[in-house]
């Protein structure tokens, strides 16, 4: 890995990396799992397959699978983020069983809202 | 349209960035931070912009991190170190777990821009052994700063080096304590010594060291990018800036919050944490840790911040938030909280060795219905001079759940020791399960699942439970379908 | 070194910058009770202030600080004598005392007791918090002491002197909460650590829970002290020899210069060779080759004789003397003086190269 | 010791050489790794891995014998490499190019060859001795008891000189004595060349001061020295001798010879406190107070004089060794009465210059008072040759390795050394009495290596026959990895299996030091 020199070899890394990403989010469905010790001992790993699978035996093939770390619904556990392409990301709780198959099939798939949705009741940094 | 009530400081990037990819933390602007405050600002600028910022400990003490920083900083030495505090040992706790487990490299800019401000450039993460992704991920994100010119020599171009090793904690609580988790550092028995003199003068290895715990890190590099006056214009006229706390117990809502300081408990307990299940009334919530105090439906108004907690025999803490509702006895639960401080005080002082375990024996009696109001007395005046002499926050703090819930439930903790009643219903060998006399049909379902047999009465006849044979364990009560069991 | 001043109990005392509220109090006469405060040496001050028995009120400070270990800071308003600080040092005996065996009556530290002093000296004859007691078995696997960890008030001045002024790091303390205690490796005896017995631990237990194990009973009241110095190396070690009825009984270590109130095995508990049976009691003459019991005149009279008829027969430097590395200056002057002036000779020396 | 104990904690390094310090010296064992958790380093040299070569950042097992070389081999490092304190030997010392000319090619691999060390663990003691801004040597019998002793100090105090480290603080060399009051009896002119202060026999001032003092007329002939009394009482030559407070027959070389000697002795006069192996051998035996029943003094390994005060009765018959040897004294026709030990000790402080400041009344008030003390307000001295070395320039004497005198060969293939336990003391006359320390340490021994043990066909505790060309014992051995396979080790403490019914004879030439520390041995299983 290229080692960054200066401040601005760093801001430009950043712009870069921004750019990919938003490129990515107008075209592909995004899908975060959490994945913190939390997420992980709920299901959360289980959940990131099964939805790769059901993805897969649906040919839906524009979806891109990330992890992150824990996004604070413990009461919610599995919790998984999808942003469709160029829409704002929406949150599912509460991720057992066939849930995870039906996200894809439905929200993923013709974006039709599934139960667990939990609302952003929050306000967050960024800079 | 739900109001937005949490503000995400610490936690702005758990949660959406990948903490495995630096990357990942490198497009929200990662180390962009550190990189202002090595190309822009001089380390004496880095100081003034922390202490502007108001920014204090989010490990429990609330001292000021510009301060703190100030100290080491001042202080002339060949070796300087930062130390992250990450032995997170409340009971109920863990948001900084999911801060090193989320965003880990948050925490290791943040400490590098410690270790620029004070003169140091070596860091020291103290994680307890138990948070094996947390190391895992924070080994992974050094090595990966380390890779890209971010951590190690000659960072980003600079004269500056800061390089950040991981020591781990056996899961001691009190080496959450700084000077104890220094002595733990050094291998010595985690037990805390009598400061001054502070880390920030003579710490690890008796060199200037400043400990800062997870959640105040995580802070830092916003702070630094947005600005003292940003940070200083959120929360109250002390208390500067956003607190994360872990919410749990008796609460709709489990998790991880992130409020601005300031916001009421009731904003907290019933908008945030969506209100107390299955109806039942709030009774208190236990802020502070096993060390801190209970606050209840009179604190409900309270803007949270460091002062307003410690008015009310409570405190900060590190964030944790037990939530209890009228099903919980006071006394009992400041009975679990001795339970909990009595195994984990490192012994090193009399009054916190011994004293623990004294005010836990009288809870204890009290709990059992031997209890006299002598006792309410004895432990008052334990309390207090145990707070008054131990040696370290842990046995200073330790009593506080018992003089909390005194101060609020005093009835509570009378009707156990004068009519040796608990009027929660918890303290078993105070309960007596009666049948209503109204309300029996005499099916003989009682009968039927005591295990102790003391259940007596014909079909159809009114049943009779004999109380010096009941065991309390409240069977025939969950099985009668009469509500003719009560237990009072 | 800056001086700073104080005020304590109303009096102002000046003192450098560094001295704890302990010394300043002594300066001006007060007395403020200790128990684990371990003032071996300047260097390595860092009190434990475990005990918390010497807690005062210092204004503006919302809890009371340990005179033992707090440095004084200019202005400050100390009160050694206040309710607060009365009710708190009751509070810390009476927790001490209610883990602590009352029987006073037969142990052999009586008299010597910290405990017992500082509880006669607050008036607590029993504790208001009586609770479970730590429960151990007696530890009387080393050769001169027995260790009953009962009577243990975990002060560790036996784990500091062991640590950081005897070096030797056999013990320490271990678990946590109320059970906390010293400990020899993995909470084995004593003899299965690497104790080599100096005593140091035992010399500095304000209780009972360390005590020499003696041949001769006595009272701590019933025994002369007097200082001198070790008869062992050439260390020169500072020390007390405990008399009881013409008898050694004891040995405690003093704040020497070279020793710094430290012994070893043989200084501390080598001492009952002194009245041993075999001690030489009287002067004997070789008669008919045996050994046989003299009076001084004669033994005297016999050397000098000897002495007398060799010089004349012989010459002087048919005599000669070896002088002793264990008898004292004044006893080493006398005996070159002997050889020299007496025998006429220089054939003097002693085994300094041995 | 040029330096005080308590200096040590101050060093940036201490050499330890020669010194078993935490057995011999507990005390000041304790300190010195007191100073090693303050941040000292230590360096130590030894034939045993001992217990500080476990606090050592450097420790070199050398051979025994051979620490000149290894002191040298530091030395020629530390000129190669520029570390020497060059200012300092300009001012303050004389005869330095002797110094480099005698080690020019005595390099670190070939100090290292001899030493069986490694030539880099030299070098990183060189290196961390000279860095050091103040460094102590601490040495003991160890680097005495050689028939080289007195040239391996003088090379000690060659390196400390090469460094800057005498007439410093915390610096210095610093030979522990290994006896209570050694230091005291050879201040007191209990040697056969020097009165008290070591004022020469043969200056004819200093006896017609002596002769003033005692009114007798002295002699001007330098006296015998220990083995030489031996030996000539084993030629029949002595015909009186009066032995105080010693054990020859345990401490001596060549016990069988010792015996022989005393046996021969005509008069044998022994004063102590127990019927010790000499003792029986005596026409007279005078039975002496120990020390808790008798007033004095004793002096320190750092030259400092402190009371020792009578807290018993003296048991049944026996008398102060002062009051015998007055009593003798004035048999002899010297009439001089002293009522107590203080009055002896006012009549030292007239004859004897370094104590001529010293009296009980200010040892009572301050403690103790370190020599030289010459007047009533002299504060004492805490380290000798501040400013300037007391003979005015440092002088280097150097001095090249030479073998021991007995090396290993065919029929006694190891080398054998001995030294101290920290259970015993001396030969036990006093340790030997208390059951604890006896229990703890009950016979002699021989420690051998697990290697020779495997080869001998020996395990721990087995009895073995440890001979030399002198002697043969039985003992136990102790089987341990302290020790390097060609070497075996005895403690001297004991009577029964005495290391010293095995040791050499020969003798340092000058101070006539008998070479304990080396012979050849064989050992045997029985």
């Amino acid at each position: 890995m290229a080692k960054i020199k200066s401040l601005a070899e760093l801001q430009k890394k950043r712009d870069e990396l921004q750019a990919v990403a938003a490129k990515t989010k107008n075209e592909k469905v995004i899908v975060n799992v959490s994945l913190a010790t939390c997420g992980i001992a709920s299901g959360g790993k289980e959940v990131m397959e099964a939805m790769k699978q059901e993805a897969a035996a649906l040919g839906i093939n524009n979806v891109e699978f990330t992890m992150s770390g824990c996004m604070t619904y413990c009461f919610a556990e599995p919790t998984v983020e999808i942003t469709l392409p160029g829409k704002e990301p929406v949150v599912f709780g509460y991720i057992k069983g066939d849930k995870a198959k039906e996200l894809v099939s439905k929200y993923i798939k013709s974006g039709e809202l599934v139960d667990g949705v939990i609302p952003a009741s929050y306000e967050r940094i960024v800079f | 349209m739900v109001d937005k009530n949490q503000l995400r400081i610490a936690t702005r990037n758990t949660g959406f960035i990948d903490p495995e990819s630096v990357e990942s933390y490198i497009a929200v602007g990662g180390y962009q931070a550190l990189g202002k405050c090595l190309a822009e600002m001089k380390p004496a600028d880095v100081i003034d912009l922390m202490k502007n910022s108001g920014l204090r400990g989010r490990g429990g003490a609330g001292f000021p991190t510009g301060v703190k920083w100030g100290f080491a900083a001042k202080y002339a030495s060949d070796t300087k170190y930062v130390v992250c505090n990450a032995d997170e040992g409340d009971p109920g706790a863990f948001m900084d777990r999911a801060v090193l487990e989320g965003d880990p490299h948050n925490v290791l800019e943040a400490m590098a821009i410690g270790g620029y401000a004070i003169g140091g450039n070596k860091g020291t993460i103290y994680i307890r052994a138990e948070y094996p992704l947390a190391i895992a991920r924070l080994k992974l994100a050094i090595q990966q700063a380390k890779d890209m010119g971010l951590l190690g020599d000659n960072i980003m171009g600079t004269d500056f080096s800061f390089d950040i090793e991981l020591k781990y904690g056996a899961g001691a609580f009190v080496c959450g304590e700084e000077t104890a988790l220094i002595a733990s550092m050094e291998g010595n028995r985690g037990e805390p010594y009598t400061k001054p003199p502070f880390p920030a003068e003579a710490g690890y290895w008796d060199k200037p060291t400043i400990v800062n715990n997870v959640e105040t890190l995580a802070n830092i590099p916003a702070i630094i990018m947005k600005g003292a006056d940003w940070f200083s214009g959120i929360g109250t006229e002390t208390s500067k800036g956003t607190k994360v706390f872990c919410i749990c117990g008796k609460i709709n809502n489990v998790g991880l919050i992130e409020v601005p300081m300031g916001t009421s408990l009731k904003t907290v307990i019933y908008d945030v944490g969506g209100g107390i299940p299955d109806g039942k009334e709030f009774k208190a919530v236990q802020t502070g840790g096993p060390s801190g105090g209970a606050l209840t439906y009179k604190d409900l108004d309270a803007p949270i911040d460091y002062e307003n907690l410690v008015a009310r025999q409570s405190m900060m803490g590190s964030g944790g938030m037990i939530v209890m509702d009228e099903d919980d006895c006071m006394v009992a639960v400041a009975k679990f909280f001795l339970d909990f401080t009595m195994d984990e005080t490192c012994g090193k002082c009399t009054p916190c060795r011994i004293g623990s375990k004294r005010i836990y024996e009288i809870l204890d009696k009290i709990t059992i219905g031997q209890g006299t109001e002598a006792d309410l007395e004895k432990l008052r005046s334990l309390s207090h001079n145990i707070k008054d002499t131990a040696l370290c926050g842990l046995g200073q703090t330790m009593p506080n759940p018992v003089l909390s819930t005194m101060r609020v439930f005093e009835d509570e903790y009378r009707a156990h020791v004068i009519d040796k009643k608990c009027p929660a219903g918890v303290c078993a060998d105070l309960l007596e399960f009666t049948v209503v006399e109204e309300k029996c049909v005499g099916c003989t379902l009682c009968a039927r699942v005591c295990p102790v047999n003391c259940i007596s009465g014909k079909p159809k006849e009114v049943h009779v439970i004999d109380q010096a044979a009941c065991i309390k364990c409240g069977a025939c009560l969950d099985k009668c379908k009469f509500d003719a069991i009560i237990k009072q | 070194m800056s001086m700073l001043t104080i005020t304590i109990d109303g009096q102002a005392v000046e003192m450098p910058a560094g001295s704890t509220i302990l010394a300043a109090a002594k300066k001006v006469g007060i007395d403020i009770p200790t128990l684990c405060q371990l003032d071996m040496e300047k260097q390595f001050n860092q009190q434990s202030a475990a005990c918390r028995i010497c807690v005062v009120e210092i204004e503006k400070r919302r809890n009371l600080a340990p005179a033992c270990a707090t440095s004084i800071m200019d202005g400050m308003v100390i009160k050694t004598d206040s309710q607060r600080v009365i009710e708190a040092r009751k509070t810390v005996l009476h927790l001490m005392l209610s883990d602590h065996p009352l029987d006073c009556l037969t142990c052999e530290k009586a008299g010597a007791c910290k405990l017992q002093d500082l509880c006669y000296q607050y008036g607590i004859e029993v504790s208001d918090y009586p609770g479970l007691r730590n429960d151990y078995p007696l530890d009387a696997s080393n050769e001169f002491y027995t260790r009953d960890l009962n009577k243990c008030v975990a002060c560790r001045r036996c784990v500091q002197v062991c640590t950081n002024f005897q070096s030797t790091k056999a013990i320490a303390f271990g678990d946590r909460g109320f059970t906390t205690h010293p400990v020899a490796p993995f909470d084995k005896g004593m003899s299965d650590s690497t104790c080599v017995s100096c005593g140091n631990c035992v010399s500095v237990c304000p209780v009972g829970a360390l005590l020499s194990k003696s041949k001769e009973k006595f009272r701590s009241w019933e025994v002369s002290k007097v200082k001198t110095t070790c008869s062992y190396c050439g260390v020169g070690c500072q020390m007390n020899l405990l008399a009881k009825e013409n008898k050694v009984v004891g040995v405690e270590p003093m704040d020497g210069a070279s020793n710094s109130s430290l012994l070893c095995v043989k200084g501390k508990y080598g001492f009952n060779f002194i009245n041993h049976p075999d001690r030489l009691k009287t002067p004997l003459i070789r008669k008919n080759g045996e050994l046989v019991e003299a009076t001084w005149d004669e033994a005297y009279g016999l050397i000098a004789d000897k002495v007398k008829a060799t010089k004349a027969e012989y010459g002087n430097d048919a005599l000669a003397g070896l002088t002793s590395a264990r008898v004292t200056n004044e006893e080493n002057y006398l005996f070159q003086k002997l050889v020299r002036a007496g025998f006429g000779t220089n054939n003097v020396d002693h085994c300094a190269r041995l | 010791m040029t330096n005080s104990i308590d200096e040590l904690m101050d060093s940036g390094a201490i050499f330890i050489t020669g010194s078993n310090t935490t057995e011999g010296h507990p005390v000041i064992g304790a300190k010195i790794r007191r100073a090693k958790a303050k941040g000292t380093k230590i360096i130590v040299a030894e034939p045993r891995k001992i217990e500080l070569a476990a606090d050592a950042d450097v420790f070199l097992q050398i051979t025994p014998g051979t620490n000149i070389a290894l002191y040298n081999g530091m030395m020629s490092y530390i000129i190669s490499e520029g570390l020497q304190a060059a200012e300092y030997i300009k001012e303050r010392t004389e005869n330095y190019d002797e110094l480099v000319a005698t080690l020019a090619d005595f390099t670190p691999e070939k100090a290292a060859e001899i030493c069986g060390v490694s030539a880099e663990d030299i070098k990183s003691a060189a290196r961390m001795y000279a860095q050091a801004p103040k460094a102590a040597i601490v040495y003991a019998m160890g680097v005495t008891q050689h028939t080289t002793g007195t040239e391996g100090v003088m090379t000690l105090s060659n390196l400390a000189l090469l460094c800057g480290n005498i007439g410093i603080e915390s610096g210095g060399i610093n030979p522990l004595r290994g006896q209570n009051n050694v230091q005291g009896a050879c201040d007191m002119g209990g040697l056969p060349g020097t009165y008290p202060a070591y004022q020469s026999v043969a200056n004819p001032e200093i006896k017609a001061k002596f002769e003033k003092a005692w009114g007798v007329e002295l002699s001007d002939k330098v006296g015998l020295t220990l083995t030489e009394i031996v030996h000539k009482a084993g030629h029949g030559d002595i015909k009186v001798l009066y032995i105080m407070g010693e054990n020859p027959m345990v401490s001596d070389p060549d016990l069988h010879h010792v015996e022989e000697a005393l046996k021969n002795t005509e008069f044998l006069i022994v004063q102590d406190i127990f019927l010790t192996e000499t003792a029986q051998l005596a026409d007279v035996v005078l039975p002496a107070a120990s020390f808790a029943e008798k007033d004095g003094t004793f002096s320190n390994t750092e030259r400092r004089v402190q009371r020792v005060r009578k807290a018993i009765k003296p048991v049944g018959n026996c008398k102060p060794d002062w009051q015998i040897l007055m009593d003798l004294l004035n048999k002899l026709g010297i009439e001089k009465r002293y009522a107590s030990a203080e009055e002896v000790f006012n009549e030292i402080t007239t004859v004897t210059p370094s104590y001529g400041g010293i009296s009980y009344e200010r040892l009572e008030e301050l403690g103790s008072l370190q020599w030289p003390c010459p007047t009533p307000d002299h504060a004492g001295t805490k380290f000798l040759h501040s400013g300037k070395v007391a003979r005015g320039l440092g002088l280097f004497k150097p001095a090249v390795y030479k073998p021991s005198a007995e090396l290993p060969d065919a029929d006694y293939p190891y080398i054998m050394t001995t030294g101290r336990v920290l259970y015993h003391y001396h030969t036990r006359t006093m340790t030997g009495k208390v059951d604890g320390l006896n229990k703890l340490s009950p016979a002699s021994f021989v420690e051998i290596n697990p290697a020779l043990a495997e080869k001998l066909g020996v395990t721990d505790g087995e009895m073995v026959a440890v001979s030399t060309r002198r002697g043969q014992i039985e003992v136990a051995a102790k089987v341990t990895a302290k020790l390097k396979e060609n070497v075996i080790f005895m403690p001297f403490h004991f009577a029964v299996g005495a290391a010293n019914v095995l040791t050499n004879t020969a003798l340092d030439p000058i101070a006539k030091i008998p070479e304990y520390k080396v012979c050849a041995a064989s050992v045997k299983k029985i």
